[in-house]
């Protein structure tokens, strides 16, 4: 059999941002992948394999990463890669993913980058960072557009940023909106107000706010001060409590678009489920990520399980690649990766925040756009 | 054509004018001293012929060439080598590297041969620990060849820092308070042994000290300076005669030697 | 000229915060030659204490400040005397290197202690917009203004009537000297820490309720740089004045060019400031003397 | 036993060491160092090809600032300039790598010129804190040349081969990085012992003087930050080829502040001392989160909790220890060794 | 009143700078140390200040006394509150600070309005410094600093005044100003001083004993005049032979000619 099969135990490999101020991804992340494996467990494991997580710090540093993975793989012989920290995280350990073929889902950095080329053994979860702001823009275009809209644009100077932008330009092109401004910042600032100066002076109103958490909150802290009455779309990571904490002070009732579903009765009863399973101080770190990290844990054992017995890596991709509509609990849209980019589906939810009671109501279905 | 020549050097700093235009003339093979109170401008006189500071007016010429103008590093290609008042060596460096330094100018290796070490280089290299150690022998500090000069006492130091000089095989020597530090029979030494580069390598030594003992001895010409300025010239028995040089520095029925 | 004005008063507000930042930098420089690389750490490390303090406690801005304050001082003297002090008289590298590794354990002790996640920090600060003509600022973004200029006038006061700012540059100038003329080191070192921690925790509280309080606060240290070095390493008043320049330069760079222009903007400022006048604008030259 | 020994010929003199014991211990540790490959696995040879990237970095780092006095925050700067200038020409330019490599190097040293000259009138932290601001200004302008750069979206490298070996990964990539790290500490040793590795001491220790003796400040600052970025570059581009992928990311500034550590640890102006530091502070986290791994049971909620923060404080208290008892870093620790065994039984 | 017993000085543990130095300076004498390059004088007045920490160095055995007390384990500025000061050699001024700082923080254990009378008096004793007072101190010439130096030690208004080589770098009229100084302070004030210096003549001319150190230890100790009068002395510290001075020009013990100039 491949590497980190043995008669009773599936080894998985998780290399993430557990250090830093990042960090919250990370271990976000090793709580889903926790649940997940626990559940999977606890219901007689993968045709009776027991799943082992190992995680390792990368720090969310790309070189740290590559030599994460190699441990894993060396060391530890992991059978398969589930959590994959940042995009350059990612695609630093790319090339050790493909000469070991090793079946990963990429699931907190679904970015162009990674799935475009798309590579033989990595599934990418998610909706892109470029569809998300589509997504709103759309909504707020068709639904909560002012008068004599302008639009704006902020995002980081990085590929993230870059994702985003190509969203914010397919919006701008399609509806035939005017683009007020568009400004670049470097990650880990914190001064927005000349950028917010700028917007106003743009007499910008809907704005695309590529900032995330305390950037995000600083960006509408800053309009709000000028005064400024504008619709704003957000990155994903602004849905998580963290982020509205700090982020609803500012009274904007901001947009975000997710794959990953925030409210109802889905939401509820995986809740109840962690419980069971991973301590108080857990629970209160779970968000977003803990569930996309649930989800493809979710989807990489079902995949396992097609292949029987005989567990190869080779066969556990080639069910991936047949996956169709797996559906984890309504926690996020159904998975498919049956399409040429191995994408689970692009289908987002637009959801909207009222900043009063901080809480998020769905405005779409899970759609592709 | 005089070997080191001044005329009308003029150093300024903000608003004091430490040496105020200087004319000097010392022939070769000369012991040449100068002397003054403390202030009167002998180091930054020397910091001017060493080409440590630039001048603010005035020329000064060396060995028939204008000097003044050239940068600190090309004196020592020049024959000139100097020490320092308060002490000036490279303190983490061994006693053997800081005479290997005054070398330098003598030296020629390039990065590439250095970084290959072979040919020139390493020839280069032999020849210039030979003549290192020569020195250290002379100077007589073989057991201190491999300390950080840092650690060394204050008069050891001052003798590291002659080797030093003594490396860059000068034809002009400029020491600045030489014998300070040290006793009467490590001074004798040194007198006798500045005689010798006088006498028998025709060096040129031009010297600034308060040990009057040492100046009228071994000098053929003292320079007297006060508040910049020039003010007697001439063989030591001259100089000390002189009512302004004694009411200026000297002093009556001095204590010191 | 609206966007002018705004821009110059929003520069005002973070050149605040960098001026507050560099100053603690200076005044450890200043007496110990050293720079303290955990600065921007313990200007982070202090804002968490402060956000704990006031969330225990629901204490108002005043008294919460009367509280961390001392506090923050405790937590320098302490790092001073486990740290710093036994390299006492070791090569200065040696003794930044400390406060590198010290900066490293901070920022995982902070993350261990409080998480990663972000948090607000109001101290019963107002929200609401105040206008200063046709202005808009933030309390907190006036407070920030106007405790630079209280610590300005201190440290000026500090300097020109006590004999111990002199005492603080002899330390730093010699320190064997410093002995041999009877100054306690130590002391000199303790009380830098201390006065530079009083500083970092203003800073801190000062910057987490404008911009947020999160584990990333530290780089802060790293952004202010700029303004310790054109101020002179070792000028206090310089360093602050320096920050609220570099604060307005990044906020017009950013203004009128863009470009991500801002972050980089101070440090273009000093490279450019440097090549003419080597030790800022107003840092002691090093005496160079034979 | 030995008490210490007497230098006979002046040829002994200028030899990299005249003392057999060190002699055969190199040797012993170069042939273990060939060997590696056939005893080690595929994780330790990666980790010793970073250490040795680490060691070529640090090497180089140390001609600048141990060697020369002059303090480098730029490391990061000059890793990325040689990573990028070797990714772009390896994969974009399809330049064989054995020229490529040394030309991201170039490269560096090219840009190391415009850090150099207007930073030649600074002094110490002065300094730090302008190649701070280079490394500033070089991650942004990588991030926006977007032509040549690949901007944010970063350049995968690959197709490095030497005699048809994929120099990119396992014992190829292991050798290559070994052999430059060979070529490197050979070439810097040998630059050190010569007038221009004593120029550069000079100028650290006290520049008028340097100057007095001849010294040509100017040329041999320059030199020292020409040396210093291309060996500085060519580990950058050493970088490049194993992680296989390279963005500004890779490059973060806190990698110039660990260059520093390195150095210091390892005993400031010291090739030897470069070296210990790069080999303990690359192998530090290794050894720590084996330690930890040992005493604490993985998985756990305390584990995902804080085991990784602990780690990264654990890190720096060992530095902060190490620096308490050993301030003058590794090289001196090797030293009191080196005098005890040589004076033992006698203690002075 | 300062009495060192069997003193030995370590420095990196390894270099043995002082060994096994006993010697007492009385209240209210002048005592002078006298040797050759390297014997180890600094480094017994370091140990006396309790500075040698700073360079590595330790005392492993013996004591410093102080009034009867020990000194072990006192720190740097205890040891100057008690009344012990240092001119070190080499000055060791605070460059970047001008010259009537310097002076203030030699006051540093002292009230402020005892500090501006010492200033005053410093003023006086050395015209040239009140000339220069409020020049950076790191730009002064050599013998200038040597002045501040001095001044700088005597604001404290010590009880032992120990001075490591003053006479350095001075013209000899000031050379003697300072001389003078010291002694009168001595005679006026009872300030005991322990003088290191390279100029014997002097230093025997002014003091009532003194201690002659060789390889960190004494070889010799008397009364100056007896040491004065001893032949050795006379050869090698005074640069007398057969009773009178001889010119430098005479002198043709110079031993390594040889080597050198073949
Ligand atoms: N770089 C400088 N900046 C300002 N003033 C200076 C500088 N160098 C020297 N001076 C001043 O110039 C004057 C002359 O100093 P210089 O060192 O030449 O005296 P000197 O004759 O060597 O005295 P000494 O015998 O005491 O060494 C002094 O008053 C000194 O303060
Ligand atoms: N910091 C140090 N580290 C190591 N060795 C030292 C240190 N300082 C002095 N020494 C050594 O101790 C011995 C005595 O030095 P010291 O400075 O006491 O001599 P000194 O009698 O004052 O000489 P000088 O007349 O030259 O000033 C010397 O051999 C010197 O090399
Ligand atoms: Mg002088
Ligand atoms: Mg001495």
């Amino acid at each position: 059999a491949d590497p980190g099969v043995t008669d009773t135990e599936i080894k998985i490999g998780d290399v993430n941002i557990m250090t830093g101020p990042a960090s919250f991804i990370g271990r976000a992340v090793a709580i889903g992948s926790k649940i997940a494996a626990a559940e999977i467990n606890e219901a007689g494991g993968v045709n009776g394999r027991k799943i082992t997580i190992i995680t390792e710090d990368d720090g969310y540093v790309p070189a740290r990463s590559f030599q994460a993975l190699t441990k894993l793989i060396e060391v530890d012989e992991i059978f398969a890669l589930n959590g994959t920290s940042g995009t350059a995280n990612v695609l630093a350990m790319m090339p050790l993913i493909e000469e070991n073929n090793l079946p990963t889902i990429v699931s907190t950095a679904p970015n162009e980058l990674v799935y475009d080329p798309v590579r033989p053994s990595v599934f990418t979860l998610g909706g892109s960072y470029s569809n998300a702001f589509y997504a709103q823009l759309k909504y707020i275009h068709e639904n909560a557009e002012p008068e004599n809209p302008v639009y704006g644009l902020i995002r980081q100077d990085d590929d993230f940023g870059l994702a985003i932008e190509h969203g914010y330009d397919r919006a701008i092109k399609e509806f035939g909106v005017k683009d007020g401004a568009r400004v670049a910042f470097k990650k880990g600032t914190s001064n927005f107000s000349a950028e917010v100066v700028q917007f106003r002076s743009a007499g910008v109103n809907v704005l695309a706010n590529g900032g995330i958490i305390s950037g995000a909150a600083n960006i509408l802290s800053e309009a709000r001060k000028l005064g400024m009455d504008m619709q704003s779309a957000q990155v994903w990571s602004e849905d998580m409590p963290l982020s509205v904490n700090l982020a609803a002070e500012a009274g904007y009732d901001y947009y975000v678009a997710d794959y990953v579903a925030l409210t109802g009765p889905a939401n509820d009863a995986f809740m109840e489920k962690a419980k069971k399973y991973v301590s108080d101080e857990e629970i209160a770190a779970i968000n977003r990520y803990t569930y996309v990290t649930y989800a493809s844990l979710m989807a990489m054992a079902e995949a396992m399980k097609g292949c029987g017995q005989d567990l190869t890596r080779e066969c556990t991709i080639e069910n991936l690649r047949k996956m169709e509509n797996f559906d984890v609990g309504g926690i996020v849209a159904p998975l498919s990766f049956n399409n040429e980019k191995q994408l689970s589906g692009t289908a987002l939810a637009v959801y909207q925040i009222d900043a009063k009671t901080k809480t998020f109501t769905q405005k779409t279905d899970f759609i592709d756009y | 054509m005089s070997f080191l020549h001044l005329e009308g050097v003029t150093k300024k700093f903000g608003g004091l004018t430490a040496v105020s235009n200087i004319n000097l003339t010392v022939e070769r093979g000369q012991i040449y001293s100068l002397i003054g109170p403390n202030g009167a401008g002998k180091t930054t006189l020397f910091n001017l012929i060493s080409s440590v500071l630039p001048v603010s007016s005035g020329s000064i010429t060396f060995d028939g060439r204008d000097i003044t103008r050239l940068p600190t590093h090309a004196m020592a290609g020049l024959g000139m080598a100097r020490t320092f008042q308060n002490l000036a060596v490279f303190k983490h460096e061994t006693v053997v590297n800081n005479i290997l330094t005054g070398l330098h100018s003598q030296l020629k290796t390039d990065p590439l041969s250095a970084a290959v070490f072979w040919g020139r280089a390493r020839k280069e290299e032999l020849w210039a620990r030979e003549r290192a150690e020569e020195i250290i022998d002379f100077l007589e500090i073989e057991d201190l060849r491999n300390l950080p000069v840092g650690t060394l006492s204050y008069g050891q130091q001052k003798r590291v820092e002659l080797g030093r000089a003594l490396a860059v095989n000068p034809r002009l020597l400029l020491l600045d308070e030489m014998v300070s530090g040290m006793n009467q029979e490590e001074r004798e030494d040194i007198g006798r042994f500045v005689l010798d580069l006088k006498e028998e390598l025709g060096m040129t030594v031009l010297m600034v000290e308060h040990d009057m003992g040492i100046v009228m001895d071994i000098s053929d010409r003292v320079c007297v300076m006060h508040h910049g300025a020039r003010i007697a010239e001439g063989t030591p028995a001259e100089v000390s005669e002189n009512p302004d040089v004694i009411e200026a520095y000297l002093g009556g029925g001095s204590r010191a030697a | 000229m609206d966007f002018f004005l705004l821009l110059l008063s929003t520069g005002l507000v973070i050149g605040a915060s960098y001026g507050l930042i560099a100053m603690g930098f200076a005044l450890v420089y200043k007496a110990t030659g050293v720079v303290n690389f955990a600065h921007g750490e313990l200007v982070m490390l202090t804002a968490y204490v402060a956000f704990t303090l006031s969330n225990t406690f629901d204490l108002s801005f005043i008294p919460l400040m009367l509280i961390t304050i001392p506090i923050a001082m405790l937590i320098g003297l302490t790092l001073e005397r486990v740290f710093i002090r036994p390299m006492l008289g070791e090569p200065v590298f040696s003794i930044v290197m400390v406060t590198i590794g010290l900066a490293v354990m901070l920022r995982g002790i902070t993350i261990m202690i409080w998480g990663p996640d972000p948090h607000n920090l109001t101290a019963g600060v107002t929200t609401d917009v105040i206008m200063i003509g046709n202005l808009p600022f933030y309390a907190a973004q006036l407070m920030s203004i106007a405790a630079l200029a209280i610590c300005m006038t201190a440290a000026w006061a500090f300097l020109r009537f006590s004999r111990i700012g002199i005492a603080m540059r002899a330390v730093a100038a010699h320190e064997t000297a410093a002995l041999l003329v009877g100054i306690s080191v130590k002391r000199i070192h303790a009380m830098a820490w201390a006065l530079s921690s009083a500083l970092a925790a203003i800073a801190g509280v000062l910057f987490a309720m404008n911009f947020k309080l999160a584990p990333d606060l530290w780089f802060q240290g790293l952004k202010s740089f700029p303004a310790v070095i054109l101020g002179g390493l070792d000028s206090i008043l310089g360093s602050a004045l320096a920050g609220i320049v570099i604060g307005i330069i990044e906020n017009m760079s950013q203004g009128y060019i863009g470009q991500g222009l801002r972050e980089i903007s101070g440090f273009i400022v000093i490279v450019i400031v440097l090549m003419v006048r080597p030790y800022g604008l107003f840092g002691d030259k090093e005496i160079e003397r034979v | 036993m030995r008490t210490g020994h007497f230098q006979e010929t002046t040829g002994q003199l200028i030899a990299l060491t005249d003392n057999r014991v060190v002699i055969s211990w190199t040797a012993a540790l170069l042939i273990a160092l060939v060997l590696a490959p056939l005893l080690v696995g595929n994780y330790v040879l990666t980790l010793m090809v970073t250490v040795l990237i680490a060691v070529v970095g640090a090497v180089g780092l140390n001609v600048l600032t141990g060697t020369t006095g002059l303090i480098s925050l730029g490391q990061a700067g000059f890793l990325a300039v040689g990573a990028y200038g070797n990714a772009v020409l390896l994969t974009d330019y399809g330049w064989p790598v054995w020229l490529s490599l040394p030309a991201g190097g170039l490269v560096a040293a090219a840009i190391s010129l415009l850090v150099g000259i207007p930073s030649l009138r600074l002094k110490g932290l002065y300094l730090a804190i302008t190649t701070l601001a280079f490394a500033f200004i070089v991650s942004h302008v990588i991030l926006y040349a977007e032509p040549i750069t690949h901007g944010p979206n970063g350049i995968f490298v690959n197709g490095a081969k030497i005699f048809g070996f994929n120099v990119q990964k396992g014992a190829p990539l292991y050798y290559l990085a070994l052999g430059v790290t060979v070529l490197v500490v050979l070439m810097v040793l040998n630059i050190q012992r010569t007038r221009i590795g004593r120029a550069w001491l000079a100028i650290r220790d006290h520049d008028i003087a340097a100057r007095a003796m001849g010294i040509d400040l100017t040329r041999y600052k320059l030199l020292a930050f020409v040396i210093s970025s291309f060996i500085v570059g060519v580990a950058g581009g050493l970088v490049s080829l194993q992680i296989r992928f390279i963005n500004i990311d890779v490059f973060a500034l806190i990698l110039s502040i660990e260059a520093l550590a390195i150095i210091i640890l390892g005993g400031l102006g010291s090739v030897a001392g470069a070296i210990l530091g790069a080999v303990f502070l690359t192998l530090l986290p290794e050894g720590i989160r084996l330690f930890f791994n040992l005493i604490l049971e993985p998985g756990s909620s305390f584990y995902t909790t804080y085991v990784y923060e602990i780690r990264g404080v654990a890190y720096g208290a060992v530095i902060v220890a190490f620096l308490r008892f050993k301030p003058d870093g590794l090289i001196g620790l090797w030293r009191d060794q080196k005098k005890f065994w040589s004076n033992w039984p006698l203690a002075y | 009143m300062l009495e060192l017993r069997n003193l030995q000085v370590l420095y990196d543990r390894a270099i043995e700078a002082v060994r096994d130095v006993s010697l007492s300076v009385p209240d209210g004498a002048m005592v002078a140390l006298l040797g050759s390059n390297g014997a180890g004088k600094s480094t017994i007045l370091k140990a006396i200040s309790g500075v040698l920490s700073q360079e590595d160095g330790e005392i492993v055995a013996g004591s410093v006394q102080f009034e009867g007390e020990s000194l072990a384990g006192a720190s740097a500025s205890d040891i100057v509150r008690r009344g012990i000061i240092q001119v070190p050699e080499g000055r060791a001024l605070f460059a970047p600070l001008t010259v009537e700082e310097n002076l203030l923080m030699g006051g540093f254990t002292r009230t402020r309005a005892q500090t501006r009378d010492g200033i005053e008096r410093i003023y006086s004793l050395f015209s040239r410094v009140k000339e220069r007072r409020h020049q950076i101190a790191g730009y002064l010439s050599g013998g200038e600093q040597q002045m501040v130096a001095i001044g700088r030690a005597l604001m404290s208004d010590p009880k032992v005044l120990m001075l490591d080589e003053p006479s350095l770098g001075l013209a000899p009229q000031i050379i003697d100003d300072i001389f003078t100084a010291v002694v009168e302070l001595n005679r006026s004030s009872g300030v005991t001083v322990l003088l290191v210096e390279q100029n014997a003549q002097l230093a025997l001319e002014i003091t009532s004993q003194g201690f002659i150190i060789e390889n960190g230890r004494i070889v010799l100790d008397g009364p100056s005049d007896k040491l004065r009068a001893n032949a050795d002395v006379q050869e090698f510290y005074l640069g007398i032979s057969k009773g009178e001075r001889k010119s430098m020009r005479d002198v043709k013990h110079y031993k390594r000619r040889k080597r050198w100039l073949s």
